[in-house]
């Protein structure tokens, strides 16, 4: 074990794959010399050399569309876009080519590669550096997205993403990259499946169902309510497409009250999707309404960096009503 | 380091020419394909122009939806088909290049079976027609969406170059495609990383009803080649052997490691846009007439009915057999019948995700219950 | 009144207003001489000239980049992507700048346009002629999205867009462009207000919600129902941002049985929010779980062009469940 | 028709100049411009380089978050703003053209609001800093996605176009941007619609840490002109003077209705990228130092001493001056105090819907709980 923040284990593990996988390539903007602009590339580029890290041209159609035509003809590329916020001049060549390709050639080609993008406010990066585009990949048929919260989950789902057979949109919380350091596993092949969600907190009184970035302030709501005496079941989804739907229905099934926390835009959300399904397939199991704790519909603002986010206290405040209801 | 046989200036006012309209040489060096070559080039035009008829025919008939016919682009498709190293250089072409698929030897059942989406289809009858896709010829599935496969094209050429065994992927589209931000992505791309790649533009001069003056200020494609730091050549689309010999000489180039090229063959389409196309309404009749009077298969033949190669009764000979290869894929690819329904849930990912599977299962249960097999 | 199918009521209204204000521009791939690939711009060449009705380059972020800029500057475009599922190559116009500005500069700039797409499937179009893409746009704080479904409300609904102050997404059924003709108001000023859904159909004994293209096949299930002897109240939402909020909880109070019909595919799919939206306001007036039938997770088939739809054969299946809960 | 002062010819080999660096008059025409207009425009070098400073110093301060430097770039600034007609035509600026919006006449304490994003900020601080934006002068507010302002740019040249009054519109970025498919699809809508825009790339070599030819095989910028049909301008952009008599000409020959063109010029940043930025990681420190010997500003004096117009007082004075100025309009930005938190619900549509004031009222409702002001 080693102790690495979260943005560390993204090198480290790129530089361990790229070792033992030659077919692995690394390309973006700033990816090279600069080492990332979050450093989440750092020491690639000499031990590498630039056939295997590729500085693109300010294009991010160029860096997602050439991944695809690279994973076509046998590499395993590893596209890097500077902001997830970024992903729109690209996002043709994510959702028309790499989502669809191995449905539309009827499997004669494929796209496995991985695409990852920091994502998430709380940085004071302004509208621009701060969104959380999920739900636009998790509608999109084709596309695998994770959003891993600990430096060990990104160690363990990175390499799960690079490894599989599929695009995989790979979304990092930037607020988290430095926030936390932890143990994270050295064993070259530990991963973790595809799919599955980690409960990372049980209890018996209420239901949280978050990811990402949230994570953070889910945990700290529920700690907070553990001092109340109230104990909050928590899980970390992880897995945003495919999603747990097993693990989301056996716990809120259990406990009856569930809130769900993401910070994208309200309506339309991930957790939208999770909500419609519990109410759909448990309703007779739920005591209270599932409540939605999300970012406004509104874009990100600058001046307000933090309160735009689900923060412990509106997540409190559903959890009451939650509980009180 | 320049290839040896580089004959061609980038950058000409006017087109490359090897032969006149009246189907004279009048290239400045010799023709150095053998006779059978040739006759096989002529097949492959005549081909393209059977198979568009055979598919108009098909869709007024019900049995296809779609066509967009290449009727006019069979002299640059055949040129680019025969200066490709098949099976190891990589294609991407657009949907018109139904001759160019032809042309490379995509088994003609293959064909009407993705035409048909029936069985025969190896995409499974996943998207509309004119979408074809080998995986044992290199070609990329087409897509739809405009210009979109070029990123793509840059990317599998930058790994050929990592990859160095000099092969090159050659990247097919029309005059609009070239408006498309994503065409310039990959376009810019590929001149930066020196990739070997050459970009081919069939340029008929209009995107559906849009002509190139409304498409572009530049008044014509070639000179685009100069923003991305590559040569650019004009080349007269309706000459299947500039078509081809241009193509041999910048793929070549390519091979060697001197960059990717932008190609413009100067073509025209005989048709409309396509079957559900009207182009009466924005093309004047006369402008059509004069360019079928520069038709790529009439200036072909007359080149080899002078070198003594072709007459009338070859001419009768090929049509029929063609006609026959096309009665027997045609028939065959309809005989395979279509796809199963279920068949709709498969290849999202490479294996089921549970969702998937249970969206399946429901659909099912609907089916039974309505009494719809299952 | 006059007897009109939808899309000539499209090319009838733009010329209407054209007429009317000479702001209005008219830009877009084929909108020219060709009068539009399905002729929703017919006649507006002849009568207007290239100065207003202008053939754009095959480049969607030309179209809707432009279409803001000229707003910007005072004129009121109209721009057309030629069907919705190229919108992609244009969607950072769309997310980044049209549907931000207002918000960014703080008011000091707006966006007010109309990006009138085809939507949806049953064409034989194929994947990339056949898409519903409305999630996309319902997520992105700043877009109103409308999708009509019948002549008049197009006609209504597109006079309202034109007028409006903000962007609007126009989403258009395609496959209904020529399949019913009807009367359709010829008053000048006839407008449908923003946000507001209408009843198609009232009952007591399920409520069906639906919009766009999929319509049809409620009403069609609906009229299967009546003949069964179930009544069902149809909600056409004809506006999904915003979204009638307080009719849909009403109507789904008072019957306690709801069906959500899209086309678009399944996760976080539009009628996945309006379904979180029923759990969490008005759990206990449910008798049932609220029903979605959607559109598959999959990539649009060609050769399943109609399998794919959920038609009303689906539809019945998941009311008949809802009615026997 | 030809305008009467054209002066320059596109697609040049080296930038045209109209200073040596060592500031003597080199051009191939007399200067028309008036001692005071010199004057100013010196002015305006110096305050662009000392708002940089400033804003650097604030950043280390903590009271703004992000500083984009445009020192290296204010002889292409202030060039473009004393070409344009300030309230009649429109800019479309990029995150480094602090200088060109102080230059324009910005009010500083309006620039140190959107810094600090104060209640000084016209745009309510929805942005992080260096996004200026003003209706009065007609500067679309700065979006933080590269190159996405290029095709509003053009749909504003083309309303212009429209309305005939001779307005012009000026849209600047940098080398990086003209990678971007939405610079592409803009600036070739503007060749097809001959639409009366110049395009201005302050190229500096670096898009962050990728160097030009990484970021293109073209070599340059000027020379993509061609493929939009449009003359491309090479400029020394350390040479105030050049940028400026090269925007007059191709702003008035856009007036007269002969259709855009796109003008590079060549700078330098002297700065990292941003504040978030270390440049030494990419960029050797000789070629910075090479750079900074050709310091706009040093030129530019240069030239003013040698005509009499400048000596050290005046720079002592102008540098007081302006340092009062500056601390003038900080202490007003800053005392205008912070955004107030509701306000963020605002401005998402002309009317607040529903669903926003449900949102905005159960935020209220937690922050009373929380013993937050609501
Ligand atoms: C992104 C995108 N936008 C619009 C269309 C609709 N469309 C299909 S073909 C076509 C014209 C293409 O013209 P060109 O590239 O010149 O090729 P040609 O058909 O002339 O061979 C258009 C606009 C599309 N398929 N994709
Ligand atoms: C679409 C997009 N991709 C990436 C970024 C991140 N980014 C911000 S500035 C920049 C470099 C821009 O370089 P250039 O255009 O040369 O301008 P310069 O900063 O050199 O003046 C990048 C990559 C962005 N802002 N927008
Ligand atoms: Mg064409
Ligand atoms: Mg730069």
């Amino acid at each position: 074990m080693a102790v690495q923040t979260y943005v560390q284990t993204i090198a480290r593990t790129l530089m361990e794959e790229m070792r033992r996988d030659e077919r692995v390539v690394v390309l973006g903007q700033d990816v090279g010399k600069r080492g990332g602009v979050f450093l989440a590339t750092e020491g690639l580029f000499d031990t590498f050399g630039p056939d295997r890290v590729i500085d693109t041209p300010l294009s991010e159609a160029a860096i997602i569309g050439a991944a695809i035509g690279m994973a076509v003809h046998g590499l395993r590329p590893v596209a890097e876009v500077q902001f997830s916020d970024y992903v729109y001049p690209g996002f043709d060549q994510l959702v028309s080519q790499a989502a669809k390709l191995r449905y539309r050639s009827g499997g004669l080609f494929s796209a496995p590669m991985v695409l990852r993008m920091p994502a998430g406010g709380g940085v004071k990066g302004g509208h621009h550096h701060s969104q959380n585009p999920e739900t636009h990949f998790v509608h999109t048929p084709g596309l695998q997205v994770v959003y891993p919260s600990t430096p060990s989950d990104a160690k363990g789902l990175l390499r799960t993403a690079m490894r599989g057979e599929d695009p995989v949109v790979f979304l990092e919380p930037k607020r988290l990259y430095r926030a936390v350091k932890e143990d994270v596993p050295d064993d070259p092949e530990f991963m973790l499946p595809v799919g599955k969600a980690t409960l990372r907190r049980s209890g018996d009184d209420v239901v949280l169902i978050s990811y990402g970035a949230s994570m953070a302030e889910t945990m700290q709501a529920a700690a907070a309510l553990a001092e109340q005496g109230v104990q909050a079941d928590v899980i970390d989804l992880r897995w945003l497409l495919p999603w747990d739907e097993a693990l989301v229905l056996e716990r809120v099934a259990r406990v009856g009250r569930v809130v769900l926390v993401s910070e994208a835009p309200r309506t339309a959300n991930v957790v939208s999707e999770i909500a419609a399904t519990i109410a759909e397939e448990i309703l007779d199991m739920l005591e209270a309404p599932p409540m939605r704790v999300t970012g406004f519909d509104t874009p990100y603002p600058y001046a307000q960096d933090r309160a735009y986010l689900p923060g412990a206290n509106r997540i409190l405040y559903a959890v009451q009503q939650v509980l009180d209801y | 380091m320049i290839a040896d046989f580089e004959r061609f200036e980038p950058f000409t006012a006017d087109p490359v020419a090897v032969l006149d309209e009246a189907g004279a040489w009048v290239a400045p060096f010799e023709c150095d394909l053998s006779d059978a070559t040739l006759r096989t080039m002529y097949r492959h035009l005549v081909l393209g122009r059977l198979i568009d008829e055979r598919l108009t025919r098909l869709q007024r008939l019900g049995k296809t939806s779609f066509v967009a016919p290449s009727a006019g682009h069979e002299g640059a498709q055949v040129g680019i088909a025969h200066a490709v190293e098949v099976g190891r250089d990589w294609l991407f072409p657009y949907y018109r290049d139904t001759t160019l698929v032809a042309a490379i030897g995509w088994p003609l059942e293959k064909l009407f079976g993705q035409m048909l989406a029936s069985k025969a289809d190896p995409a499974r009858g996943r998207q509309m027609p004119a979408h074809p896709g080998s995986r044992a010829l290199n070609v990329f599935t087409v897509a739809s969406p405009i210009a979109s496969h070029v990123p793509p094209a840059v990317g599998t050429a930058i790994s050929q170059k990592i990859a160095g065994r000099g092969d090159v992927t050659v990247c097919t589209f029309g005059d609009g495609a070239t408006s498309e931000g994503d065409w310039h992505a990959g376009v810019n791309f590929a001149g930066a990383q020196g990739a070997p790649i050459v970009f081919v533009c069939e340029n008929n001069r209009y995107a559906i009803s849009v002509d190139l003056n409304h498409q572009t200020g530049s008044g014509g494609i070639a000179t685009k080649a100069r923003a991305y730091g590559m040569p650019g050549y004009l080349v007269d689309g309706m000459d299947v052997l500039a078509c081809y010999y241009v193509m041999r000489d910048v793929i070549a180039n390519a091979r060697e490691g001197l960059g990717p090229a932008l190609v413009e063959m100067a073509v025209y389409r005989y048709g409309p846009h396509s079957s559900a196309d009207d182009d009466s309404r924005y093309r004047p009749a006369a402008e059509v007439a004069a360019w079928r009077a520069r038709d790529p298969l009439a200036r072909f033949r007359r080149y080899l009915e002078g070198s003594g190669l072709w007459d009338d009764d070859s001419e009768e000979a090929l049509r029929e057999a063609i006609k026959g290869e096309l009665d027997e894929a045609s028939a065959a690819a309809e005989a395979a019948g279509p796809q199963d329904v279920e068949t709709m849930f498969d290849d999202v990912f490479a294996e089921m995700p549970p969702h998937l599977e249970q969206q399946r299962e429901r659909f099912r249960q609907v089916r039974r219950a309505a009494g719809e097999e299952a």
